[in-house]
């Protein structure tokens, strides 16, 4: 018994360096503009030229190359950002059924010399269209029985399992 | 708009998961009708994969957004290559282990039929829904499905309940914690890029390499995966599950479960971090060294065990141990015809199919005589000729001697090794089939060889014959067949263009 | 189950008596809230299968079982279930296999897109509160079962 | 060593879950008693559920529910994402709790004991 605890520490001394290795890259507690939440970086570029064409509405031809060489869906349209200084907003064509417009889908925002170029996470869309699409206010459910509703199948499915697997574990009697 | 097989792969999922509620609520009114619910449905499904395998391999992959939402706002299900060829062996043994489970469930089981098969259907709901799903917290959701229905399946035995029931313990203490692992992975994962959906985390992820959460979450997720598939150091709760699960059970964890939490890791590693990642670290260098390990362990425990299914449950370590040195050797290897993951997935394949009509096998032997250790095995060559018949074939196969599947693998992952100058493992390879002839000598020895106490003084060559049902025969016949003709389908080279559009899709193939 | 019969306390069977239909009422409440504020349907279930619950340890298994019987747990989870792979199914035969599964938009529940998609949404709630009210009940009911029994074989041991 | 302070601070979230994660682990690994070890379990599922909670945090967010009243005080949402995700996650846990409950109640009866080692010991007699 005590050689399984010293072992369990061992492991449990493991895994904590582990986290104590992640620690320093993950992001903060709260942060607005964490990945989850906001945006991911992809790239940054020179900003000279692009800037002037960002500024008319033209989308540049470096960023749709590099974008098309990192496999990303082509840009349709730019738009500068209402709420930042020095933002974009960048759309593509959206071609889901019924819904057939555009999306808003990467950001660039310059810093210094270069425009960052991020990939706005996938909550943006549930959290400012949500209501419009679905006609449900709170997020949570629509996430949960809309976007994401095929995962609430199998959580369904889970706890059926668990009742079915309790009936064959221990019911003597009965049917089943 | 959509063509209807696009429709397939959902329908896969879903049919099976409606058939096993349908089989509790028609079991509750007439309990033989669950068997034949369960196995038409398991028929369907098998249609309906072929259908899918040829379509994908004609028109390319199927990308499927359900809900009409496209990723990565919804969850998408993506049937490429990889998944209809696994899905298509899943289901094929899935099949066979349903025809054979009749007879088995009436003599063992019979007040529990409903919630048996009711369970089982789960069970391969479970298997699909984790070999279609291109999501990765939808692939999480299902590896449990798939895990709760097989705990309770090997803890369901009646009268050898005992140690089944400890060994399912284990199993789910030991899995739940690698699904854990993979929950803690998929979080990591999350926090630095924000989308869940496997191509887009693909598509995020290569500028994020260096990045520490990265590293670590495709750490937590090779543990966890590892854990599920009883790789070598974390193979503990596989011996027993295997050994006192009803057979043909044993024979779906053994061939199948293990293999799509395989499946599961090479999904992960190759379409979510892509080889460039695998190239950056020396993760695979390492895998190789550990699966040489499990190779050498699962053997040498299988020796000396006398309870012949412990001993394929060790045997399957070891057979886990070649799938993962064949992944792990993939990236370095480059020429035709054993490039990049075709060994490891021809093993996939062999495997349930070897390792399948072994544990279809051992369990005829507990159905009709209740025996279980090697030592009382004398003079059942006679009694029950086409079931030893059988086993010997498999045997022969997991062996490795031509023409059957395992000389094939065996031959495959050899070259590869060479090619990729890692002669060691080569070495452990022979040393390891060698083995392999050690302890399945000992059972054909024991089996042939040896006379049945009562009559070893006797003289009369008459014995009277004891076969197995025709039910349980049967699927142990067409396995045992499959071992040679598959081999000889390998050889000629028929489902190669199946592994080398795999191997394009992950790029794995030499570059002009 | 016998002696339990005799074991009755008046306070916590009166209140117990008076309470459930509340928590059950609040657990609908739960369920179909769910779409404007904190809820949803495995919240709701969970609510209702513990007012089961409670009446179990109110009263006694026996007079559980005859009120909630096992048919009934089958019945319900199941249909729960077929709900909600069957309202899936429905959105791929009524766009005749243009849309996805579980896409609620193209199931006529009423007459715009939108609304259609929160319907659809209420109806899978409900499955899910159904399935898991029915199985939470139905395991408390297999695992009570099973102890009972064995408890007292240890006591008289 | 206030630095060090504050950086911890940062993400005290991050050291809470990771923690109680040990906990939970270190109960799994290291005790005897069956129901001990599914608690432990539950532990670090439940660590799980609130690193992941934690990810979704912004700072003066708040609950996910579409209000133009909210707007227009110019809060801003927490992300809803991971609340969906630990609802299924809570359901999975849920689920494996009651499979390992009712599988330590089976080896109550077989056994009659729910202490790992001495059912190792009753493993270990006949021949198994």
């Amino acid at each position: 018994m005590r050689g399984l605890s010293i072992s369990a520490l061992i492991l449990i001394g493991l895994l904590g360096a582990l986290f104590i290795y992640v620690y320093e890259d993950l992001p903060a507690f709260g942060d607005p503009n964490a990945p989850a939440i906001k945006y991911t970086k992809l790239f940054s570029m020179a900003a000279h030229d692009s800037e002037e064409q960002l500024g008319q509405g033209v989308i540049p031809q470096e960023l749709i190359s590099k974008l098309k060489e990192r496999g990303f869906p082509r840009p349709s349209r730019v738009e500068s950002d209402p709420e930042s200084e020095n933002g974009w907003n960048v759309f593509i064509p959206k071609n889901e059924f019924h819904y057939d417009k555009e999306e808003k889908y990467y950001f660039i925002q310059k810093k210094g010399d270069e425009l960052n170029v991020f990939r706005n996470a996938f909550v943006i869309r549930w959290i400012e269209k949500g209501l419009k699409e679905t006609g449900v206010p709170n997020m949570v459910t629509y996430g949960l029985a809309d976007y994401r509703s095929y995962d609430t199948l199998g959580e369904t499915t889970v706890i059926f399992t668990a009742g079915i697997s309790v009936i064959l574990l221990l019911r003597r009697r009965g049917r089943l | 708009m959509l063509p209807f097989i696009e429709h397939f792969p959902v329908l896969i999922v879903v049919i099976s998961l409606l058939s096993s509620v349908t089989i509790l609520v028609v079991g509750w009114i007439n309990r033989k009708a669950s068997y034949f619910i369960f196995i038409t449905t398991i028929v369907t499904q098998f249609v309906a994969s072929i259908f899918l395998l040829a379509h994908v391999l004609t028109r390319g992959p199927i990308r499927y957004w359900l809900g009409g939402w496209k990723p990565p706002w919804g969850i998408e299900y993506v049937v490429d290559a990889l998944n209809a060829y696994v899905l298509v062996i899943l289901l094929f043994l899935a099949f066979v282990c349903g025809i054979y489970s009749k007879k088995k469930r009436e003599h063992e089981l019979p007040q529990k039929v409903v919630s048996f098969y009711s369970v089982f259907q789960l069970l391969i709901t479970g298997l699909c829904g984790v070999t279609v799903t291109g999501d990765i917290f939808n692939m999480y959701v299902f590896i449990e499905i798939m895990s709760i229905a097989a705990y309770a399946l090997i803890g369901s035995m009646g009268k050898i309940g005992k140690v089944a029931l400890k060994a399912s313990f284990t199993y789910l203490v030991l899995g739940s914690v690698g699904a854990c692992f993979f929950l803690i992975g998929i979080g990591l994962l999350y926090s630095v890029t924000g989308s869940l959906n496997m191509h887009d985390l693909s598509l995020l992820l290569p500028p994020l390499y260096g990045n520490r959460v990265v590293q670590a979450a495709f750490a937590f997720f090779i543990v966890g995966l590892s854990i599920k598939m009883a790789l070598f150091p974390l193979h503990t709760w596989l011996p027993d599950a295997h050994a006192f699960a009803p057979a043909e059970i044993s024979a779906m964890l053994s061939g199948i479960i293990i293999e799509v939490s395989t499946y599961a890791f090479i999904r992960v590693s190759f379409s979510v971090f892509t080889i460039n990642f695998l190239r950056l670290l020396p993760i695979l260098d390492i895998l190789c060294w550990v699966a040489g390990g499990a190779i050498i362990a699962g053997s040498l425990m299988a020796i000396t065990q006398m309870n012949l299914k412990r001993m394929l449950a060790y045997s399957s370590v070891a057979n886990m141990g070649y799938i993962m040195l064949a992944v792990g050797l993939s990236i370095s290897v480059t020429s035709e015809p054993w490039n990049g993951l075709t060994p490891a997935l021809m093993h996939i394949l062999n495997h349930a199919l070897m390792k399948g009509c072994l544990f279809l096998v051992a369990g005829a032997f507990i159905y009709k005589a209740d025996l279980w250790l090697i030592n009382d095995f004398r003079g059942l060559g006679r009694r029950m000729p086409y079931t030893c018949a059988a086993f010997v074939v498999a045997a022969i196969s997991m062996i490795g001697i031509p023409p059957s599947v395992g000389f094939v693998s065996k031959l495959y992952i050899v070259l590869a090794a060479i090619e990729a100058k890692k002669i060691v493992f080569v070495a452990i390879i022979l040393l390891s089939s060698l083995l392999n002839l050690v302890y399945f000598w000992r059972v054909i020895e024991t089996m042939y060889m040896k006379r049945a106490e009562g009559e070893e003084h006797s003289t009369s060559t008459h014995v009277s014959k004891d076969e197995a049902p025709f039910g349980m025969l049967a699927p142990i016949l067409i396995l045992a067949s499959l071992c040679i003709i598959m081999g000889f389908f390998w050889l000629a080279k028929v489902p190669m263009p199946i592994l080398n559009q795999i191997n394009n899709m992950f790029g794995l193939v030499k570059v002009p | 189950m016998k002696e339990d019969k005799g074991e009755r306390s008046i306070v916590t069977e009166t209140i117990s008596r008076v309470m459930i239909p509340f928590i059950q009422l609040f657990s609908l409440y739960v369920i179909i809230h769910g779409a404007v504020g904190p809820g949803g349907g495995f919240q709701g279930g969970v609510v209702f299968g513990a007012s089961i619950i409670l009446y179990i340890t109110a009263f006694n298994l026996t007079d559980g079982r005859r009120r909630f019987p096992e048919s009934a747990s089958i019945v319900l989870s199941s249909s729960g279930l077929y709900l909600y792979a069957g309202i899936g199914l429905l959105s791929i035969l009524f766009s005749a296999g243009v849309a996805q599964y579980l896409n609620y938009g193209f199931i006529p529940l009423s007459g715009q897109f939108e609304q259609n998609r929160a319907l659809g949404m209420e109806l899978v709630e409900i499955g899910i509160g159904l399935t898991v009210m029915a199985i939470v009940a139905s395991i408390f009911f297999d695992l009570a079962h099973k102890a009972e029994p064995k408890n007292k074989k240890e006591e008289t041991d | 060593m206030e630095c060090l302070f504050t950086m911890i601070l940062a993400k005290y979230n991050y050291w809470l879950s990771v923690i109680l994660m040990l906990i939970g682990l270190y109960a799994i690994l290291a005790k005897d008693n069956l129901v001990k070890k599914i608690i432990g379990l539950n532990i670090f599922q439940t660590a799980i559920f609130l690193f992941f909670i934690s990810l979704g945090a912004v700072k003066g967010g708040t609950a996910p529910i579409v209000s133009q009243e909210m707007i227009s005080k110019g809060y801003v949402y927490v992300n809803p994402l991971p609340h969906v995700l630990i609802l299924t996650a809570i359901v999975v846990a849920v689920a494996t709790t009651a499979v390992a409950l009712s599988l330590i109640i089976r080896m109550n009866e077989e056994y009659g004991t729910i202490e790992e080692s001495e059912i190792l010991e009753k493993l270990k007699e006949p021949g198994t």
